[in-house]
């Protein structure tokens, strides 16, 4: 395992915990995926869940450990990434 | 300065006074209380569940409080915003500014209330009165009632 | 909708229960607190004096809390405007503003305040720490706040 | 008496009151009295606290029968006239 491949833990909210059918994974995305965008893009193709959950890939929003991020932030020294809808509270 | 997550409810006339206690440099104080409306013929609602990011919460409304102190000369400030299911009439979230003037007030309450409402990491999900949830879509009146401030928000890039 | 001038302290968080109780329509509360400063450098005063003119002063706020009303979609509202002797850190008005929405709520909360400030007839006087009276200037930041509203004022010309 | 020259009630607040060292008179100007600067302009004759009071007219606001009035407004059928400075309450 290189440096660039250690496990990254990922968060689901709302909608997208929803249709991806769980709340948290640590995952190993494949060292291509350099950015909140690529992974989005890798994991659609890990299965039907996760096809639906991103099939709106550009209304959902990111977060790299804690901070917002946007689609083209690298992920490359991101310890949690999370990804959720528009938030919606107050 | 504070901030609180909470299931709890909140009394804004307890925090007010807390807040402004034994204070005589404070000229102005302002609460917002958001509430879940419902159970009318426009929105038959029978509960609201807010959903929120632990962890990063506190720190999108921690970063929203520094942010309006810096802008206005604010004697004191206080968030407090609840999760879990709520019913209609509950309070959902409070802001409190307190200042010399009114006008720092009334705009860093406004700027808190806007600028969390496109920030904090909440999700609002309604429950009808035949028991059907739906997540609330964010609108897009909220995104713009942010952009007003025209502050360079905390994003990575 | 409510006006009430009164020597009497006034508890914000009693006047929010009993406006919004059992309301599920309101979805924003937003309340104005305008206090004493004082004993501080800046403020070296011990006590305030608010003289106003009975009955026009009621007529003044019902006035401007229809304005209020006539320009947004406001659930209920209230003003209570205090008299005579107060002392730093004491309550001297409250506006309460409630709406579905925190738009409406906000702007007509910052009316009130901006538009009582320039018609109510109210006057401080400032006694400060040697006994020493004066009445406080109007300020032109005052009036200018009421002028952005742009609307006609109520006048005999 | 004539119609015009019925008696009108007078108030004074704040520091127009302290000059003129009285919260409230009744007075029965001239007909040739016809609006609210006209009566300052009368007031100030009537003696040296009314000269003090009214010396920065520019300044003082008048009320007629509780409503805001401006200088040139008429006071043929006013029952009372206020005239105080700027208001500073809130």
């Amino acid at each position: 395992m290189t440096e660039n491949s250690k496990p990254i833990k990922l968060m689901y909210f709302a909608w997208v915990r929803e249709k991806v059918g769980r709340a948290e994974e640590h995952i190993e995305p494949p060292e291509d995926i350099a950015t909140v965008g690529d992974l989005m893009g890798w994991l659609k193709g890990r299965g039907p869940e996760y096809a639906a959950a991103f099939e709106r890939a550009d209304v959902i929003r990111a977060a790299i450990d804690h901070t917002h991020a946007r689609s083209d932030a690298p992920i490359a020294s991101a310890r949690e990434i999370a990804f959720f809808p528009p938030v919606t509270g107050g | 300065m504070a901030v609180r997550v909470q299931t709890d409810d909140f009394d804004v006339g307890a925090e007010t006074k807390v807040l402004t206690k034994g204070r005589t440099d404070i000229g102005a104080v302002v609460t917002f209380t958001g509430t879940v409306r419902g159970n009318t013929p426009d929105t038959p609602i029978s509960s609201m569940t807010l959903e929120h990011y632990p962890g990063m919460t506190e720190t999108e409304l921690e970063r929203v409080e520094a942010e309006a102190a810096a802008r206005w000369p604010l004697a004191a400030s206080l968030i407090i915003h609840r999760y879990g299911t709520l019913k209609p009439g509950d309070n959902i979230v409070l802001v409190i500014t307190a200042s010399a003037h009114r006008q720092a007030a009334f705009q860093a309450a406004e700027f808190l209330m806007d600028y969390l409402k496109s920030r904090a990491p909440f999700w609002k999900k309604e429950t009808d009165d035949e028991g059907r949830g739906e997540w609330v879509d964010a609108r897009e009146s909220d995104d713009k009632a942010a952009a007003r401030w025209q502050t360079p928000s905390k994003v990575i890039t």
